[in-house]
């Protein structure tokens, strides 16, 4: 039998690649570099349409759209990839332990991650910035804490999964201690499972985050974010629609980039 | 008359099978033996048109009764097929538990095939199923009727997917494997029932299995497949007798057989266990034993003493809520294990065997009574070769991690990393694996080579006494006989001794010094192996013993 | 917990009563004529028809339907057309006559006597009598239950009744601005205690409905004593959630007048909408915090003011329509007004801002923090503009965005900050203007400390002979300028969109949307 | 039965628990309830006054407890910042009432575009043979997911609205007056909930279906003669569809809380929106029974997809 879709798998992959690569190109670039300063402001250049010296025009302020995407960009990715950090560490954490010991805490650890998986992301984003405060390293705490329990959920299955598996059970009785058994057996059998839902996981920290700074809650400007462009732009759809078209086709260049990417990965395996 | 004329079916590529010949006459079973992978499952699905669309026939062709269903180049049919299947033939297949529609009640699936080729009324369809269901010996079908498939066991499960296969009497019925998942006892009756259908309806019967005793007792004539072909086709007696084909031979002898009469390890010298010995006893006589020398003389001490053992298990979810209740399922359990020694273990599943396995390992600790290891560590090899290896290291690491626990448990045994690596290459030679083995992930193993693997990993820290649960059914007849060998040399060079644990009569029979009948949680019966064939004293063992 | 659709947020544009709204009860004494129109694309044509109803889009739930308790600029700006106090600011800011027909003040300025005029009628039909008129002063001065829901209204002693058509109110201290207090709504007898009591007043407009988060809808009062007032049947005020939004919904049609337009978003509007604009009552600067130990060098304070181009800030924010000012006083208080831009320029003076800085010990520049109510896009976006100017002047500056209720805590109450941009509102009388920088002003959060200020300004209070007056506040003006208490940058102006259907649209420069004068034309 | 129980037990201490934290979440955020309603105009005495009437001044424990009282006794209290007339309060329950409709009736449609699109679409796409619409519905359900909810509310708005004029943005008419306008309305924001949910249900409909379509038993159906069509509509999708049935409700249980950015992005006055305005308000009462209402329907969606999965699948009656 042909392998299953392997015909397709570098279809998929590839074109994930090549997304996701230019976005984290720009992105990195972005860091230190822009072609035009991205907060310089040029009375004479008010929404001049995409042109060669301006790629994506400028807005109303007659800023570069383009260096700010780009600035936009690397905030986005930065934030994205700090929340998934910090979630799926916690996440593999607490999966591991509750997946592979259950009793109490497993209870009421699961009852936890429930109620906190229950209420809609953003909600909880917006009740935890009030606690907090605005701020990047706010916006990356609220929404680490808001998706540990999708990768508590995950790992908590694996281990559960993987904790009758025969060759665990021979490495209790070799006498293997339970740490170990944990990080060093159990652990690298989840990576390919466990690194889907990181890609998916970094999705939706960039969804998330873009849709709190449009609410106006995430990253506060000058900081730029990709979000908070896109609602300063929508005013103008009519008249300069490349304002608000730039920062939001990017966005959907990115999450676009990286599902592909998980797709041909997960094909592949 | 169903003729499959000179059939090769190729996917995508590589030819599975290869110009097969065979004829279907009526009131007669034809049996196709062969190994995994040798097309005979292939032959029978592009029979009943079943097989998946990239399926390509490269030559010949399927004629049913002169109308030729499917040949070489043409486009499957569908529309012709449908109309033959069910009605004019059907299938019986392997796994009883994953062939009927989880969601929808037995007899409604049953139904179906009258509602696709009939035109009765409601009322004639529901009488004609309770019927056929009466006819495989589905004892009160009413229930059988309402009731969904996770409901009944395996062989009621089997009984129903034969009715649904002869309810329109079709003139071919095919059965891929189908006791191959069922306990010994079932597998009695539905054979039996398969074989009293084919007398009744003078149907021809297609029947198929890797197990060659299974197919002696069935089949009128025999087709030996290997890698596609059929190598040799005959009387089933013939084929026994005089085999021409060297392949035929080899599938003949693997097959572990009571023909040849077997000499225990222990020679007949064995401490007085016949007897229900009591607790205090066994001291003494052992001692008197002891003072024999020599190889028979060898002192025989018990590795593992069980004394009046109960293993329970818990009932229902460990949430919160609910109450925790306690089961038996093994009680009064009382043997040794001694060195060197096979103990067989035989019994339905279900019957505790693998829960008295685990608490003799120590995995589970919800017992009363005792146990008195001798030895430190005993190990445990297990059935499915696919998941005893952990998939994400390498042969060399799984092959020194026995030896990196034990030197963290007990410094005495710390080991120093070339030291562990040359242990490592010794014990894979010791298993038959060449060294180029030892930087290979498992999946690039076959199920012989890592069950070879899963035994090194268990034997390297010279465990004494190793727990085999059922270490070879999941394996090829050729290579069970292999691992088989292994063990028992393993055995002799390492002093070990085994507790085997088994649904294969034949496998214990090949293995096992000492076999213990278990039924229902309990250790019915004791006795050395001869002994125990020749004369066996509880009802349940002869009738287990017999089904062979 | 800063948000665009924040119910609290103000106009990108124009920052009405940023400090949670002003009293706007009470206007200049004569302030000149002050609603300049902009540039306004297309006249309506033809006279005035009666009828018709209107959708004006408000940025701001309302805060409460009792006259007397709203605070929030956004709320009296609507409840204007419900309520009216004895008097009513006119479109010059002068006062008129409204539920009293004539009113005199006592030589010591100590008793006020409001005659009332014939025939106002509630909108429950009873006509206004003496009794509503004592009940209204005395629920609104706190001397009916001992809590005065109108600071101003404090130093009222009695209200009596004369006669059933003349009323006189005494008070504790004179103070020719007091008059401007006495806009405060007239509403009937009890009807402050009722517990279902719904709005009623003397207003050109009687209240519907009003439903949170979606409006408050108001219909003509036929029998309004100004006759041939209002125009139009029913006003729909409808909450707009945001600026942006709003713009999508004017394009889509479902808006008919928005106050609260961004230049930008005005260009947007050119061809489709009527586009008119004056400047507004608010006074934007960078406050500096003067107790801040940087900010406490007043060479430090000047040389902001000289590296700020107000100019460019008035481009990019206002399109040019802003007014740009020095000092802390409102322009439209012409009589008051004195224009000191040239003490620091209206462009970037970066010499002078680095050879002050020098003298002060900083010649290479210092750090600033610029704490901002993130809630107000028109701060923001000033913030991010002036940030970038002060960078040439070596002033490395940075913006911390604060939620609007962190911003009232911790700047204006706490005074827990360096510098802050926002803008502060008044309601156009020049005393309320200038009394925050007194020292001992609990309004004075830029803690400015000058002695000279404090004694010329209760000079300016007791003044009576009006040339008198306005001399001080003219020496108050000089003094906050001269000392650069704070960089002023502009006074923002107001644009509105208007459906060209409508005519008669009449800027007030206080809080007002008066829709009495609104029509459709022809 | 002690399912139930269970159950309900866990859906009390819940509810208790995320009641508590939403109040203790309120003693600590920044910025005093008072000045947020009054600004900074009001007089001292005033605030003073509006202190004593809410009850600010007694220690939190005792106001938990008497919230929590009037709660229990159906008296959910009144909102600190939205009047109902000249000097009454709007109950609390009267102002959620009253936006409610909006935001269920907004889940009611979005969720019947999802059911209706995206279950023939999944079983078409687990159908198809061919390998070109495959990999096409593969990419266009996969930008769908892709794009933020928020920018295709603004597309959605800009291309119906504005561009094709097909509805008036911002014209949001309350059910009492209009109801035709009001569904009418409300048909875009659904679509802009329902796209990228379209996209996520087909896809999961066909991995199932086409997992199932791997099972023994639809060998057996074939064996028996079966159709494809048959086996699709009789056996396969039966079975596909009982996974879908979770993923549904974990939808609708999202949807039905309010989708805050569509609701803000069409200016529909939902409780989405009314929950962020009342966070910034600090209007406490409110915030807490929209708080509990969420949790509420969020838990209540899963109980009943945990029953009707049990009606549906018999495999798991018995436990």
């Amino acid at each position: 039998m042909r392998k299953p879709g392997s015909g397709k798998w570098n279809k998929y992959l590839t074109a994930g690649l090549i997304m996701t690569g230019i976005a984290l190109l720009l992105g990195i670039l972005g860091l230190f570099w822009t072609p035009y300063s991205t907060t310089a402001m040029s009375a004479s250049e008010k929404f001049d349409a995409p042109s060669l010296r301006h790629i994506f025009g400028t807005d109303n302020f007659g800023r570069d759209i383009f260096s700010r995407v780009m600035k936009g960009l690397s905030t986005t990715i930065v934030i994205g990839s700090l929340v998934v950090a910090f979630s799926a560490s916690a996440g593999i954490l607490l999966g591991a332990l509750t997946g592979y010991f259950g009793g109490l805490v497993d209870e009421i650890v699961m009852r936890v991650t429930d109620a906190v998986n229950g209420f809609p992301s953003i909600l909880l984003a917006l009740v935890l910035i009030s606690l907090l405060g605005n701020g990047r390293q706010n916006v990356i705490l609220a929404l680490g804490i808001v998706f540990i329990p999708s990768y508590v959920r995950i790992v908590r299955s694996e281990f559960i999964r993987l904790r009758d598996a025969d060759y665990i059970g021979r490495a209790r009785l070799m006498g293997v201690c339970r740490i170990r058994i944990l990080f060093v057996h159990i652990l690298p059998n989840i990576f390919s499972v466990f690194w889907v839902s990181v890609m998916i996981g970094f999705n939706n920290a960039i969804l998330a985050e873009s849709g709190m700074s449009y609410l106006g809650i995430g990253v506060q400007p000058p900081d730029a974010s990709l979000g908070k462009m896109l609602s300063d732009a929508q005013g103008y759809l009519q008249n300069a629609p490349w304002y608000a078209l730039a920062p939001g086709l990017t966005i959907v260049w990115v999450v676009l980039g990286f599902s592909l990417f998980s797709e041909g990965i997960r094909r592949r395996v | 008359m169903i003729k499959i004329e000179n059939l090769s079916v190729a996917f995508d590529g590589p030819e599975v099978v290869k110009n097969v010949t065979l004829e279907l006459k009526d009131g007669e079973i034809l049996g196709v033996v062969g190994e995994s992978g040798s097309g005979k499952s292939v032959t029978a699905l592009t029979l009943m048109g079943l097989v998946a669309d990239t399926a390509e026939i490269t030559s010949g062709r399927i004629v049913f009764d002169d109308v030729v269903l499917r040949e070489a180049g043409k486009p499957i049919d569908k529309a012709l097929y449908r109309k033959y299947q069910g009605a004019e033939m059907s299938m019986v297949f392997q796994e009883p538990m994953t062939s009927l529609n989880p969601t929808v009640r037995v007899g409604r699936q049953v139904e179906e095939m009258l509602r696709l080729h009939t035109d009765f009324s409601n009322e004639k369809i529901r009488e004609k199923v309770l019927e056929t269901f009466e006819a495989v010996g589905l004892k009160d079908a009413e229930t059988v009727y309402a009731s969904y498939p996770h409901q009944l066991s395996g062989g009621m499960r089997q009984r129903v997917m034969i009715a649904m296969a002869v309810i329109l009497h079709p003139d071919l019925v095919v059965c891929d494997e189908p006791t191959t998942a069922l306990d010994v006892t079932i597998q009695n009756q539905i054979i039996e029932l398969l074989r009293t259908i084919n007398t009744k309806e003078q149907n021809s019967m297609l029947f198929i299995t890797h197990d060659l005793n299974l197919a002696r007792r069935i089949c009128h004539r025999i087709a030996v497949m290997k890698d596609g072909r059929v190598v040799e086709l005959g009387k089933t007696e013939d084929i026994f007798e005089h085999p021409e084909e060297t392949y035929t031979r080899e599938l003949i002898e693997a097959v572990p057989s009571r023909l040849k009469r077997r000499t225990s390890v222990f020679q007949g010298k064995y401490p007085a266990e016949e007897e229900e010995c009591c607790p205090g006893r066994s001291e003494e006589s052992l001692g008197e034993e002891e003072a024999v020398g020599g190889v028979e003389g060898q002192a025989f001490p018990p590795v593992v003493e069980v004394r009046d053992l109960s293993v329970f298990y818990q009932d229902g979810s460990n949430s919160l809520f609910s109450r925790k209740k306690r089961h038996a399922a093994v009680q009064g359990a009382d043997f040794s294990i001694y060195r060197g020694e096979s103990l067989g273990l035989v019994g339905e599943s279900g019957c505790g065997k693998t829960t008295l396995s685990r608490a003799i390992l120590g995995m589970n600790r919800d017992i009363t009574g005792e146990i008195r290891h001798t030895t430190v560590r005993p190990q445990m090899i297990f059935q499915d070769p696919y998941s005893s290896l952990n998939p994400a290291k390498t042969i060399g690491w799984l092959l020194q991690e026995p030896l990196r626990a034990a030197a963290a448990l007990d410094k005495s045994r710390a080991m120093s990393r070339e030291d562990m690596e040359a242990a490592a290459y010794d014990m894979l030679r010791r298993v038959g694996m060449e060294e180029t083995y030892f930087h290979r992930r498992p999946s690039q193993l076959s199920g012989g080579q890592r069950q070879r693997v899963s035994i090194g990993q268990a034997l390297i820290t010279n465990p004494g006494l190793v727990v085999a649960d059922e270490p070879v059914s999941a394996l090829d007849v050729t290579i069970q006989a292999q691992i088989m060998e292994l063990m028992q040399k393993l055995q002799q060079e390492m002093q070990l001794s085994y507790l085997f644990i088994s649904h294969d009569i034949n496998v214990v029979y090949k293995m096992c010094d000492r076999i213990m009948v278990m039924k229902d949680g309990e250790i019915i019966e004791i006795g050395e192996t001869q002994e125990l064939f020749d004369n066996p004293k509880q009802e349940y063992t002869k009738k287990l013993l017999a089904s062979h | 917990m800063k948000k665009k659709l924040l119910s609290l947020l103000l106009t990108a544009l124009l920052t009405t009563a940023v400090l949670g709204g002003c009293g706007s009860d009470g206007t200049g004494e004569s302030s000149g004529n002050n609603s300049s129109t902009g540039s306004s694309a297309l006249e309506p044509a033809g006279d005035a028809a009666y009828g018709g109803s209107v959708v004006v889009g408000i940025q701001q739930d309302i805060d409460s339907l009792d006259p007397h308790k709203a605070t929030a600029a956004g709320t009296k700006e609507i409840l204007f057309n419900i309520f009216e106090g004895l008097v009513k600011p006119d479109k010059n800011g002068d006062l008129m006559n409204a539920v009293a027909s004539d009113y005199t003040v006592s030589e010591d300025g100590l008793v006020y006597t409001f005659t009332l005029r014939e025939g106002v009628k509630f909108h429950n039909g009873s006509v206004v009598t003496a009794e509503d008129v004592k009940y209204s002063l005395e629920r609104a001065s706190g001397l009916l239950d001992g809590t005065p829901l109108i600071s101003s209204l404090k130093v009222l002693t009695s209200v009596d009744i004369i006669d059933e058509k003349t009323v006189q109110v005494t008070v504790g201290g004179a103070n020719t601005e007091l008059i401007y207090s006495f806009v405060a709504a007239i509403i009937p007898a009890g009807s402050g205690e009722d517990e279902s009591g719904t709005p009623v007043g003397t207003g050109p407009f009687s209240f519907v409905s009003y439903t949170p988060q979606e409006g408050i809808v108001v219909k003509k009062n036929s029998d309004y004593w100004q006759k041939g007032l209002p125009y139009l049947d029913e006003v729909n005020f409808k909450i707009v959630t945001s600026t942006d939004t709003a713009l999508l919904e004017l394009q889509g049609g479902s808006i008919d007048i928005y106050p609260y337009l961004t230049d930008s978003q005005a260009n947007e509007l050119q061809g489709s909408f009527q586009i008119l604009s004056a400047p507004s009552a608010v006074v934007q600067a960078l406050y500096l915090n003067n107790a801040d130990p940087l900010l406490s060098d007043v060479r430090i304070r000047q040389a902001i003011c000289y590296a700020l181009d107000k100019d460019a800030v008035n481009d990019f924010l206002a399109g040019g329509n802003a007014t740009i000012i020095s000092t802390g006083m409102l322009p439209t208080l012409q009589s008051y007004y004195v224009d000191l831009n040239d003490v620091y320029g209206t462009g970037a003076n970066i010499d002078k801002a680095k050879e002050l800085m020098a003298d002060a010990g900083y010649p290479d520049g210092f750090d600033l923090e610029i704490t901002v109510p993130s809630n107000y896009e028109y701060h923001m976006q000033t913030a991010e503009v002036v940030v970038e100017q002060l960078k040439s002047a070596g002033i490395n500056a940075v913006i911390r965005p604060v939620e609007w209720n962190a911003w009232l805590e911790d700047c204006y109450n706490g005074r827990k900050y360096q510098s802050t941009i926002s803008g502060l509102t008044s309601d156009a009388t020049p005393g309320y203007m200038m009394n925050r920088f007194q020292k001992e002003s609990k309004k004075n959060f830029i803690n400015f400390d000058n002695a000279e200020y404090d004694e010329v300004y209760v000079k300016a209070a007791a003044a009576m002979d009006p040339e008198e007056k306005a001399g001080y506040y003219k020496q108050l003006q000089q003094i906050l300028c001269d000392e650069a208490g704070s960089a002023f940058i502009q006074v923002p102006a107001i644009t509105i969109a208007l459906n060209p259907k409508l005519g008669g649209y009449t800027f007030y420069p206080v809080y007002v949307q008066d829709m009495s004068t609104v029509y459709y034309a022809e | 039965m002690n399912f139930f129980i269970k159950k309900f037990i866990t859906l009390i201490m819940t509810l208790f628990l995320v009641s508590v934290g939403a109040f203790l979440a309120f003693q600590i955020i920044p910025g005093d309830v008072v000045t947020s309603i009054l600004g900074t105009e009001a007089t001292p005495e005033r605030e003073e006054q509006l202190r004593e009437e809410l009850g600010l001044n007694d220690p939190p424990v005792v106001r938990y407890f008497s919230w929590a009282g009037g709660v229990l006794r159906g008296d959910l209290g009144r909102s600190y910042q939205y009047s109902k007339n000249m000097n009454e309060m709007m109950p609390v329950a009267e102002l959620i009432g009253d936006k409610l409709p909006v935001t269920l009736w907004l889940a009611g449609l979005a969720m019947v575009l999802i059911v209706m699109v995206s279950i023939p679409l999944g079983v078409l796409w687990a159908k198809s043979g061919n390998r070109f619409l495959d990999a096409a519905l593969g990419v266009v359900t996969q930008a769908t997911m892709a794009v933020p909810s928020f920018f295709l509310g603004i597309l959605v708005t800009f291309l119906f609205g504005v561009v094709l004029k097909w509805f008036a943005p911002g014209s949001y008419v309350s059910y009492r007056q209009d109801f035709g306008g009001f569904l009418g309305y409300l048909v875009f924001p659904a679509l802009s909930i329902a796209l990228p949910k379209i996209a996520m249900t087909a896809r999961f409909l066909r991995n199932s279906m086409l997992t199932e379509m791997k099972a023994d038993y639809v060998r057996t159906a074939y064996s028996k003669g079966c159709s494809r069509q048959r086996v699709m509509y009789g056996h396969v999708l039966r079975n596909a569809m009982m996974p879908v049935v979770t993923f549904l409700g974990m939808i609708i249980a999202e949807i039905v809380a309010g989708s805050i950015v569509v609701e803000q992005v069409f200016g529909l006055p939902g409780i989405g929106r009314l929950l962020i305005s009342s966070i910034n308000n600090r209007d406490f009462p409110v915030v807490e029974i929209l708080i509990l209402y969420i949790t509420f329907v969020v838990i209540f969606v899963y109980f009943l997809v945990d029953i009707l999965y049990r009606v549906i699948d018999p495999r798991i009656s018995e436990r």
